[in-house]
């Protein structure tokens, strides 16, 4: 056991710390809208690039780092610390990107790859669907195929960055006659046609960060689908493998920071001498702590074994639950500022909300611990 | 030893509901929401009918009926969030019928009563009030302080700054006054703010309930992997915990609203403990409505929102779950100490 | 509304508790076996018997004074109070009597309640089986008759008093070819027969409140047989409707004063000043005034309706849980006297762990709640 | 950065684990229990593999290993309630290698070190221990009491008396001495104590860890309604819960054993967190199992509540969750004001 960074490990954090400080992102444009805040975030990306720190978990061939793991999560937790935007393109840079290196073709390979590191071409994912919720397998979105192009009619939801995304990973069903995961393939789905109407989606916070897709007879050439025609399943699953990895390292340090600004609150109101507060704020703190010790430890069985286990639902899991429990009580520390219309405070409560059910429910996680963790037996259901 | 409300009270409770079915529902509140401004159609409906003066004393022009009573419009308004600042008006009507003079209660309680003035009650520090609820609207306007008791002026007489809060239903101000701003509230202070608590706890009770209901329906028609969600234990035991904690929040409310009415010398304690219940049931029942909706419930177009946000405000209001229990743990040692001695 | 009680209630109530303060039970047998325990619980209910006090809700015609459920709650609240033991055949009174006026024979009736009221027959309860657990349709326990008796085979477990009981509640199966819940039959066991073994079960308190009972060509006369062959569902049910409306008062009342006792430790040791103990406690008592008000409302609802809902599955969880975080932070503010073997208080810690599995698990009272009281779909498993 | 254990420690692991499946089976230590006695026999053969010297220093007969070699001891003896005065001893071998003087060290260690003497480790109030795990057995007795600090005694010198806990698996005394019994420790008690804090810790995680497989291994078995229990996700998800609550105690405690060895400057603030998280999760994991396992959980032949009894007492010992997040808190204000001067 060895809980400190290694000598390479310490002089990657430091050059990255260190050329995060001398270039800092240009200022976050006020009430801009999502067109401007995007700009504003593709301008950081090429920044990012030009320096080679767009994606320093690429391998060194596709213009990457070939960090290790750890190197990537160090990376992240910088990008955190230093509360920076992320890459505009970055579904692209974690999900399209290695979706791609592992299943794409040499064709494929050469022609995404590199605007997908420059941020010249945006990416989304188009997984989800309004029927289907956490349920792949009962994806409803249909592609049949006319010509060497296919058809693709359907509804998407929770789209991110949708409008102003070149290409999207889609997922839609090319067989309906094979049980239900094995009739779906991947593909990358130009999003500038009229076939994709983008319609955003308001979340509680005021905010669309998400958006739904209405797909009428959109059309994708057959040279666009990825690993296969059938092959979906398998290929989603790849994305779906990378979607939480690296992330994780920054929000876990977004939590910390919180975790410190509402600490710093309770010293400046006198707080943290009430034993009430004092305990809960410490709770939050072993809790933030559990989180990052459970992260690297994740990753050093990434390390030792190759794949992350199943146990990264915990972190997710912890995580969320723990963001949640610390906006609420940053309402009886912090005071109204936080229960203020438009405050960052505000947001922070609102936002929270989300995050026991974005990126897998936490019931969802409970299943996926119980049944892949403990190894107890899936429920099955009558209809 | 009965629960039941009376036949009156039941009727009161029964043409509540059935008109905010009607004049106040989800696309209506949301409108106003979003506009960020009052219903006044429907407040001056409600003053027709005569409900912010439904606790007030029949010769300052209200309905002198009880708490009991005006707990029930509360918890059937809070149940639509409706964009009326009822809550605010009678919180400061309550406030100077218990600790105004005659005087200030014949000068101020009619308007308040007939709805003709809208009133507030902030409570202030160093003649500060933040997020006043109704602050920005109200003609009349209540500052409680602790340590300096309250005092009441009009509108012209403080500061007033619109301050929105997360929940647009409802407008929200910052009001500062100088020191030597309006008059003394020299009365009881104490039993106004614990009738206070047991209306804003109603409030809660009545955002816990459509919390739940909007959820049971939910999970009842959304389907996954073949079967309504509402079918798995993670979501039915969800809103087993959420009926829980709104009965809790409903059960001491209900015994603060007859304690006020019959058994004052309990009403500090049934108040403390009704808001310390309702405030903890607020923020989880609502909470649990958004998670047990899945991604949908994060949407804007949900309308499960504009209760998590009722309730975040109304959970803080005239002081939070801790504050109650503080409270609440004073009058435990006081009873030990009266006990002992 | 109207949470005072009425002037009669008061006087029932005044009646009792003077007849309690004036008629205290014998010194508890220290040290005292189970059988001891049990003729001292006997001898107090002789006494309660002969003031007339022993099953004050029965009806007059058999020897009850008539109470309205209100005066039945006050009297267990009032038996609670005066920290007096239960009478000794308190399952007899509160189930098996009822369950006989409502489904027994005049015969039955004239030959069973007398002796149940006097204490003179103890009454016990065989109706879980080690392999059922909650199912009660899936009760393997068979009776099959023979001439004018019935040969019952089978196990039933947790069936406390078994060892003074002379009769036996017995659910069996009478028929394996109708649906589960149809074949089932409920009779009275004599106890007093080889054919019944009685095995102790001790639990974690180190004591054994409940016995495991194996049956062997145990032989119960035809004439035992209680609302007819194949009813015992429904009879069974009586039985269970009249489980939990009384005793919870008294539960309910014995947690009041367990947290009267944890509030006076705390003050003594002066950790009602710490704002985290006086936190904890706030919510303990707030949560145990819940439970009394939602008793009483559930109560009310009995009186207006005729029966009581489902909503006193609520009533129970909460007592349950309530108990069982009282107890554990009895450790934290009691100190170590808590954890000393034989304590009245470590007691109280294990023993409150039984609380949320004895008389349906808090699973299965959430199951109810949902099902019952929200009207949500039941959960239908596929083997 | 690495979380693995080395090659060394992993063999130390499976060695104890196959050692105590076979020397610590669940009816020996129930027997035991029972009988209200130490197995002397398992204590013997600890001894002779050295286990109560792991982490003293070799010129005093120890084996010089780590924090972490210790806290895997503790943690496989945990997991088994083994019936010896294990910990116990190695509290006040701890104790006694930070805070007393070179000659203590050898006049004291050698014996604990070879099990030829035990040890135990009580915190006092005006002079008396209660419950000191392993007094009543212990050669060797520190008594440590806040504001004046620690002092270390033979069995001799103190008055001891029999003070069973509802843990039947070891001892317990009340150990009180007068005010100038023993002689005093005077080197680094705080340290000492923080590694005692991170050998319970592991005791806690070892409990948890085997509350829950017992837990998994039921409710896969146990079937109701045609299918296993642990389908249901009323059960599944509090088995999941078990493992999260689990995995925060563990992941701070190796963290916490880890900072003993190679970073003690943060030793105070991870020895505080992992007490904190270890003790809750032991009470909630345990308790959580004995509920999983329904009717059969409350039986004393089910043997889960050993793990149960053994959580209260050890979640108690040297100072229960809340004080230790009191001083984490003290710790978070203090860098703090470090940061802002």
């Amino acid at each position: 056991m060895d809980l400190t960074f290694s000598e390479r490990e310490a002089a990657f954090r430091d050059e990255l710390r260190g050329w995060l400080e001398e270039n800092p992102p240009d200022p976050k444009p006020e009430n801009g809208d999502e067109a401007a805040l995007s700009e504003w975030r593709r301008a950081w990306q090429r920044r990012l690039y030009d320096a080679g720190w767009a994606a320093p978990s690429w391998p060194t061939e596709y213009g990457g780092r070939g960090c290790t793991p750890t190197e990537s999560a160090i990376y992240f937790e910088e990008i955190g610390r230093a509360r920076v935007p992320l890459a505009a393109n970055v579904l692209g840079l974690l999900l399209g990107g290695p979706t791609l290196m592992a299943w794409g073709t040499d064709e494929q390979k050469e022609r995404y790859l590199p605007p997908i590191l420059s941020g010249e071409e945006i990416w989304c994912q188009g997984f989800s669907e309004p029927e289907a919720g956490s349920d792949l397998a009962g994806l409803k979105t249909r592609a049949v195929k006319d010509g060497d192009e296919w058809v693709v009619n359907g509804q998407k939801v929770w789209t991110s960055g949708a409008q102003v995304s070149k290409w999207c990973m889609l997922v839609a069903r090319t067989d309906t006659d094979v049980p239900k995961h094995k009739g779906l393939t991947y593909f990358l789905m130009d999003m500038e046609q009229d076939a994709v109407q983008v319609r955003p989606l308001r979340q509680i916070t005021g905010e669309a960060e998400f958006n739904e897709l209405f797909i009428e007879d959109a059309r994708i050439p057959d040279a666009n689908v990825v690993g296969g025609v059938g092959n979906g399943w398998q290929v989603a699953l790849t994305t779906l493998m990378n979607e939480r990895a690296g992330l994780g390292f920054a929000l876990q340090i977004r939590l910390r920071q919180l975790l410190d600004d509402v600490i710093e609150a309770a010293e400046r109101r006198g707080l943290l001498e009430d034993p009430l507060y004092a305990d809960a704020l410490a709770d939050l703190h072993m809790r933030c702590e559990s989180i990052r010790l459970l992260a690297w430890k994740g990753l050093s069985d990434v390390e030792r074994y190759g794949q992350p286990g199943p146990e990264g639902s915990l972190v997710k899991w912890l995580w969320s639950e723990t963001n949640q429990r610390l906006t609420q009580l940053s309402v009886d520390i912090v005071g109204t500022d936080v229960l203020k219309a438009g405050s960052d405070w505000s947001y922070e409560l609102l936002r929270a909300r989300g995050n026991t059910i974005e990126g897998g429910t936490t019931e969802v996680l409970k299943n996926i611990v119980a049944e892949r963790v403990l190894g107890l037996p899936r429920l099955k259901v009558a209809a | 030893m009965d629960f039941g409300l009376t036949d009156d009270q039941r009727e009161i409770q029964r043409t509540a509901r059935e008109l905010l079915a009607e004049r106040a529902r989800p696309e209506r509140v949301r409108e106003h929401a979003e506009a960020g401004r009052s219903d006044e159609q429907l407040w001056r409906e409600l003053c027709e009918l005569g409900w912010p003066g439904i606790a007030v004393a029949e010769r300052h022009g209200g309905q002198g009926l009880g708490s009991i009573e005006l707990s029930i419009l509360c918890e059937e308004l809070g149940s639509t969030v409706a964009a009326v600042p009822f809550l605010p008006s009678v919180l400061a009507s309550t406030l100077i019928e218990h600790a105004g003079s005659p005087e200030q209660h014949e000068r101020l309680l009619p308007a308040l009563a007939s709805g003709e003035s809208k009133g507030a009650l902030g409570v202030a520090v160093e003649g500060v009030a933040e997020l006043v609820v109704g602050g920005s609207e109200a003609d009349v306007i209540v500052l409680v302080e602790e340590d300096s008791g309250a005092r009441v002026m009009s509108a012209a007489q403080a500061e007033i700054g619109a301050s929105p809060s997360i929940d647009p239903t409802r407008s929200c101000a910052r009001v500062s006054a100088p020191a030597d701003g309006g008059e003394p509230l020299e009365g009881e202070v104490a039993a106004g703010m614990d009738r206070a608590l047991v209306a804003v706890s109603s409030e809660l009770v009545g955002v816990c309930d459509r919390a739940l209901k909007m959820t049971v329906a939910y999970v009842k028609e959304r389907r996954q992997f073949g079967v309504p969600v509402g079918s798995y234990q993670a979501v039915s035991h969800r809103c087993a915990q959420m009926l829980l904690e709104t009965e809790q929040a409903r059960s001491t409310t209900a015994y603060a609203a007859w304690a006020a009415d019959a058994d004052p010398e309990r009403l500090a304690e049934a108040a403390a403990m009704a808001k310390a219940a309702a405030s903890d049931a607020g923020r989880e029942v609502t909470a649990s409505a958004i998670q047990a909706h899945g991604g949908i419930g994060f949407t804007w177009e949900a309308d499960v929102h504009w209760l998590y946000k009722r309730a975040q405000l109304d959970a803080a209001l005239l002081g939070a779950a801790k504050h109650h229990r503080a409270r609440l743990a004073g009058v435990l040692a006081e009873r030990l100490s009266a006990h002992v001695s």
